[in-house]
């Protein structure tokens, strides 16, 4: 089913090209400048955490410390003090919180020493990550791989603890992949909050000690049902490279790591983000994560049916974003969705044309297919109908990442039992409908093909158009998702910073030198519980 | 220790429910299935579904709590604790024990032709992976299939001199299953007959409980496994066959 | 997609073949039979109809009265008697029922002009049934149809007026088709229950003013809707040409009628159903009714995956035996099921086989899909996705007449809210893949044609042993549903009778004289409900 | 009159059941199910589904009775009549009774990101086949987005003068809407300016009653038109005007 439709050729050229010179453009921009949270996952890296008596990180506070020096990057006049000090990297922070030490520009003579040990040190924090994606490539080799397409949840309660609980009973049904959504509006917080938490509301905290937290229960539950378990969070925000940091740290396998979502969802300022995206994803290139991309959302703001070829053009810009942060395409998880109304007469048979077009454009990459949301109902036994064709149409198009759709979606985030029930939907009609894909071929210029070639054709006019006007502009048009942007709005402005020519940053380097290469791999195992018979239930 | 439905939170007691109510929607039917759910003790009702089936009927799907809870601890029944046992052990057991053939009897009664049931218990080819009855070679079982009277099954039982009889009740509307366990029951008590079998009932809405109550000797509902039943069956038999 | 899979014609040939051997050696029993209620029937066609003072039906106490008259047929003694007193039909059968009148043989002399009688009745009996096929027609054609597939429920409270409120209801939520399920034993009952009804259990009495009132109930909501609404009850039975009679007056659209379900699943005397179904076809076939045959309870007792191959040579009986009864194409409702275990890997693949090679092999016929009913589980939500796969499987194959599938299936006969629900699942899944069937095809030799093949291949091999063996025999090896019959034993045998040389029943030829054809036809009305857009429901 | 919930009968009472309750599965779990709600006051209880949904959590499904009963015609609530005009009408009769522009601004507040129901009201291209109120050439309309905190959307109306502000909350997890939507009316009562304003509530959580009770002038649910919204400003805008 890979080639199942005919699609031209020479507009998936003229795609990839447009799309390559966008990325061309603003990644001139992303070399002039470095933001607050560049410099803070910096110093992440090093090693350091921890929060002040007020509860800022201690990151935060040592950026802010040194903000005139930002510049020239924070790496240089930081190293110098732990060399003048003697101090670790932690210590120093924590010296700099206490008022006690104070971070100045480095002199010219002491340059190129604190220079030499900050790639020293650099090459050390990057060895930290590598070392994480080992273990995560050493446990999927002992204790085995779930068969694809991966089945994805969230968990979303605000307490880590019964977000762990939920984590693991959704496994044992058959989840293969847990995403803890962020507290609602953790994404505009210009810090990483600390420790592990028990409140949030829409979802729980995104912590280093939370994501520890979960990671050692879905480590547990995975050990016990002979397969990883996979844990996602989010990048995408005004604190991506951070995020990024801690998750490659604590061993998450999946993060949400968009090049557009925060300007366009959450109003984040794009000059800002589209910097910020770009050392999260060398991060998450480097731990081997996989990104999930945000397009689906485009489709809550936009018409499905009429703006579906913007999903296509975003995803060849964010491709050629993440080829250029080092991601290999296995672990570009490129996002589409299931959001065309249900009303709409052979929903479905767009539903496919679209989601096969996805598929072949981007051959080995795990794509992501998000259910359907914005016309879920009330009446959840319609919803879980709803949910049912667009597992259906994952399956027959060959999809990686399925995020379930809940038959709650219109009401409420998953209860335990919302996620049990979404599961065994899927599961059924996976396994039911699993070889279905080999055994049809498309008409040659029916209605699927030609919604298809029309899609692409539409995406490729996009794509030159904002070439032609650049993306900052396209953004500003509100090309995307129908959400106009402005350049200079949007929060996090004020954390962007033009580099001055003497700018250093050893972790650009060290994230790309000699990484290593390819997916995790395992032996599959686990059963799918599609197995237990269906026979007639009951019993009172 | 208490327990309450665990929805979001534990202890949160969140209920799903869905119901219909013969009144025609209007704007506020919503509010009628909210207070209908509060009238019924519960609270924090979110109606995610109010609509007209048809202009007579409201089709409510609603989210509700409750605080009441239930200390599973205290929750006793008779529950059939059978031993279960392997095929071999099952015949070696009426072998060495019971000395002869083991006899069953068994049959959908009454107006139920639903034999699917039975039949996955005693036919050849079982059920789920394990034999039926027949396939035991210690045990003489006869499956009479649907539809039969029970003064038809007891007299076959008695002719072959059974040791167990084995009924099946699927239809349960109207509570009808009732009726005709009862009715057996008490032809073998008119009969003087009932101390001479080991009565079985199964279906999809039998319990071990419930049989009990209406005077037989075990239930077995959805899901009986063949060796299950064969299981209780012989311990059973040889059982009264050693204390007699 | 009439043609999407290649079959191979000589198999198809072959198993014409052997079907019409095997029902024209049937045929010659039926010839040289009639029964209770074929006689019962013929006098209900002269327009007998109520009950004595212990409610045993007229045509009961005058067929048992002439019991010894029977080998001649009812009707000539009958007819005579009527000539003889001058009074009517029913009158006459009030007088044989108050013991006034009584029925003997015809003298020679008097048999012609008797007989000339009896066949002018006979056409007058005939030309009550064109009158309401008639008004069918013209009700059709003014009120509208529905689009296809026709949405096919059921209602079975025991209480007439009940069914037909739910009836009501079920329509405006977008059935096309009611069938009143009889209450659990009346199909072994050897009478026809008389007048309105408001008890039973797991369904209605099947009795001619239930009928008339579930009719009256139905054009209401037709005319309201604006499309014929059909109704639909049950032949099979000990009284099959009776309840064809009753339906054939009372304006039914559609019967169940199997040349052998009674045999195999009610334990009713072969010998007996196959006269029975003769006359009672004869009968749906003047009135313009369809019938549905019942292979899909094949698959309850029998495997589905095993013995799938059995339904095919059943509906190539039940297509042979409905020929000779002179039924047309569009009037044989073949019926097959998805019954395949949901727990099996590929069962969506392999019903979709199942459903296409049926729809190629009786092309032009109005094939009744049965939905999953044996291993539908007690979580009815998971039970609901079945349903919806079902739904799928249907729309995607092209069946014509779809019974819903019922997510309470292993619970109880349907609630209000369960039909409700049911048919926003079929709506919805029919809209969202209407023209998918026309957008693919099955690869050559794949997995879904060599599983047609050889269904195709088994069903003609077990009809061509059928052939050489009879159907009696065959039925007594239980080679359909895995349910063995003795031809002498079952109910009702007591009431087969041997005819005579000179039997008379004018009404077989009446029936077949000067007959409408071709079905009702109307425009396509009622939109569809999914329609309504299914946008956030809620609030509370 | 009483009705009851109408399963198969009228007035049997039934009502469909989902829930989970943290313990593990045992052969007495669907007796825990059931008994949990004879203990919630039900009847007739049939326990249609009863399965580990994890070593801690069993999940059920089931169907029981009620003999409790609502009278529709005892609801009473603060409903929201609207008499909804079309397009034209509405524009009619803000110019000829208010003879200005209707200033609306509109927002969805403080962390609620959600801004498609404010669009559907709002933007020029409406919702359900009808314009947003943005056409309306009598309205002055400004949809200000997302996470709008409450002291900037009150600087806007005072700036714009407006005569209505119209807030969207779609996020009400723990009850943070209530939150949001009290901070804006504490500010507005803060600066004497509440009853400038006509002030309106929307989402699929809202409804008039529940606006009411926080201070707000009308609530709107789930399936809201912009005709709705544009005839009840439109009148309550000019009835307010006619009557100062
Ligand atoms: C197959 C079937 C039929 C077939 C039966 C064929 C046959 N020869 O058995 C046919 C088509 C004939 C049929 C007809 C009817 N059926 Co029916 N049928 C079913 C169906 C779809 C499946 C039952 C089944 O085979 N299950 C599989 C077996 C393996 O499961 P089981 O029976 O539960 O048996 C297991 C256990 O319960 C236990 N067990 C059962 N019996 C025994 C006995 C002993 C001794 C032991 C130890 C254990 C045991 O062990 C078995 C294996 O684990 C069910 C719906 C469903 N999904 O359950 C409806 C269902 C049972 N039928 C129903 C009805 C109403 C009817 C009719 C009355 C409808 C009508 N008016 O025409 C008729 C009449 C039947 C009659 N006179 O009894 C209703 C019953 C409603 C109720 N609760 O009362 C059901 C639930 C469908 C529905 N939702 O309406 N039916
Ligand atoms: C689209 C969407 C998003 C998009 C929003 C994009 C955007 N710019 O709006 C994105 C992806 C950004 C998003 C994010 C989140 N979402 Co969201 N989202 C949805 C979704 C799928 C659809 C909402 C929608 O657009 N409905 C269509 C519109 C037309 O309907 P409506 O909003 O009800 O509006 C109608 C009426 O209510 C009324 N109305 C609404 N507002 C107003 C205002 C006035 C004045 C009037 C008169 C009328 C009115 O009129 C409208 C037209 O009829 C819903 C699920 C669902 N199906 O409802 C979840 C949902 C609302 N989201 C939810 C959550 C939790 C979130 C997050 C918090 C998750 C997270 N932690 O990341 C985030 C954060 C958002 C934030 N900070 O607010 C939950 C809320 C749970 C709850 N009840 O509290 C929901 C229900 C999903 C779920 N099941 O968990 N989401
Ligand atoms: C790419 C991407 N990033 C992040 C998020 C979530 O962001 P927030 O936490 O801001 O809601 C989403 C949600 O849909 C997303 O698609
Ligand atoms: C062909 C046919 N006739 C009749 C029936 C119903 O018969 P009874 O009323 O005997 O249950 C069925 C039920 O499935 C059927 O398939």
């Amino acid at each position: 089913m890979s080639d199942a439709l005919q699609l031209n050729g020479d507009l998936v050229d003229r795609a990839r090209a447009a799309a390559d010179a966008i990325a061309d453009d603003i990644q001139r921009h992303i070399d002039e400048h470095t933001t607050d949270t560049t410099e803070r996952a910096s110093l992440r890296l090093l090693g350091i955490t921890g929060v002040n008596e007020i509860d800022v990180p201690l990151v935060n506070v040592v950026v802010e410390h040194a903000r005139s020096l930002l510049p020239s990057g924070i790496l240089r006049p930081f190293v110098d003090l732990m060399d003048r000090t003697g101090r670790g990297a932690q210590e120093v922070a924590e010296g700099v919180a206490a008022g006690e030490l104070t971070l100045a520009p480095v002199p010219p003579e002491r340059c190129e020493g604190v220079e030499a040990r900050a790639e020293a040190l650099a090459r050390e924090g990057v060895a930290r990550i590598d070392a994480v994606r080992a273990r995560r490539n050493e446990l999927v080799a002992t204790v085995g791989e779930p068969p694809k397409p991966y089945v994805y949840v969230i968990v979303a309660t605000g307490n880590i603890y019964e977000d762990a609980a939920q984590a693991k009973a959704a496994a044992r049904a058959g989840a293969d992949v847990i995403a803890v959504i962020r507290t609602t509006a953790q994404s505009l917080l210009d810090y990483v909050p600390y420790g592990e938490t028990t409140e949030g509301f829409g979802g729980t905290y995104a912590t280093q000690e939370n994501f520890r937290l979960m990671r050692a229960a879905l480590d547990e539950v995975g050990e016990e049902l002979g397969h990883y378990v996979r844990l996602c969070n989010y990048a995408s925000g005004l604190c991506m490279p951070e995020i990024a940091t801690m998750g490659a740290l604590e061993r998450l396998d999946m993060m949400l790591n968009d090049s557009m979502y925060g300007i366009i969802f959450r109003n984040i300022n794009m000059q800002r983000t589209f910097v910020d995206q770009y050392l999260s994803r060398l991060i998450n290139a480097r731990a081997g994560i996989v990104i999930n991309t945000g397009e689906d959302n485009y489709l809550t703001t936009a018409d499905a049916f009429e703006a579906g070829h913007t999903v296509v053009s975003s995803d060849f810009i964010n491709e050629a974003f993440a080829l250029r942060a080092n991601l290999e395409p296995w672990q570009i998880g490129l996002g589409h969705a299931f959001e065309i109304d249900p009303a709409k007469p052979d929903q479905v048979v767009y539903q496919i044309a679209d989601a096969q077009l996805i598929r072949q454009l981007f051959p080995g990459y795990p794509l992501k297919y998000m259910p359907p949301t914005k016309y879920m109902p009330g009446d959840i036994f319609q919803g879980h109908i709803i949910d049912g064709m667009f597992n259906f149409t994952g399956i027959l198009t060959g999809q990686e990442i399925m995020l379930l759709g809940m038959l709650t979606e219109a009401l409420h985030t998953p209860l335990l039992q919302d996620r049990y029930v979404s599961i065994r939907n899927a599961k059924y009609v996976f396994e039911a409908c699993r070889h279905l894909a080999d055994e049809i071929s498309y008409k040659p210029s029916g209605l699927i093909e030609r919604r298809a070639d029309e899609q692409l054709r539409r995406a490729v006019e996009q794509l030159e158009h904002v070439r032609s006007i650049g993306l900052f502009k396209a953004l500003q048009n509100g090309e995307f998702a129908d959400v106009k942007r402005d350049p200079d709005g949007g929060r996090g402005f004020e954390g962007v910073i033009k580099v001055a020519p003497d700018y250093f940053n050893p972790f650009f380097a060290a994230l790309r030198e000699g990484r290593m290469s390819g997916p995790p791999r395992g032996t599959e195992r686990g059963e799918t519980t599609a197995g237990d018979s269906a026979v007639a239930g009951g019993g009172d | 220790m208490l327990i309450r439905p665990y929805g979001d939170t534990r202890d949160d007691g969140v209920i799903q429910f869905s119901f219909t109510l013969p009144m025609p929607y209007s704007v506020k039917a919503a509010d009628v299935g909210k207070q209908f759910l509060e009238k019924l003790g519960f609270h924090t009702v979110g109606i995610a579904e109010c609509r007209a089936m048809d202009p007579e009927y409201t089709f409510f799907v609603a989210y509700a709590r409750t605080d009441v809870g239930i200390d599973p601890d205290e929750v006793k029944g008779d529950y059939l604790e059978v031993e279960e046992m392997d095929f071999a052990a099952i015949n070696a057991l009426i072998k060495e024990r019971l000395g002869r053939k083991l006899g069953v009897v068994g049959a959908a009664i009454e107006s139920d032709a639903h034999t699917v049931g039975i039949d996955a218990i005693m036919n050849m080819k079982g059920f789920a992976g394990n034999y039926g009855l027949e396939r035991y070679p210690e045990m003489d079982a006869l499956n009479m299939g649907s539809q039969i009277p029970c003064a038809q099954l007891l007299r076959t039982a008695l002719e072959r001199d059974a040791d167990a009889i084995l009924v099946s009740q699927i239809v349960t509307q109207k509570n009808i299953h009732v009726q005709h366990l009862t009715q057996l029951i008490e032809l073998l008590e008119a009969e003087g007959v009932r101390e001479r079998f080991v009565l079985v009932v199964g279906g999809p809405r039998i319990n071990n409980a419930f049989a009990k109550e209406l005077g037989y000797d075990a239930g077995f509902g959805p899901r009986t496994t063949p060796l299950e039943v064969a299981s209780f069956l012989a311990q059973e038999v040889v059982r009264r066959h050693e204390e007699a």
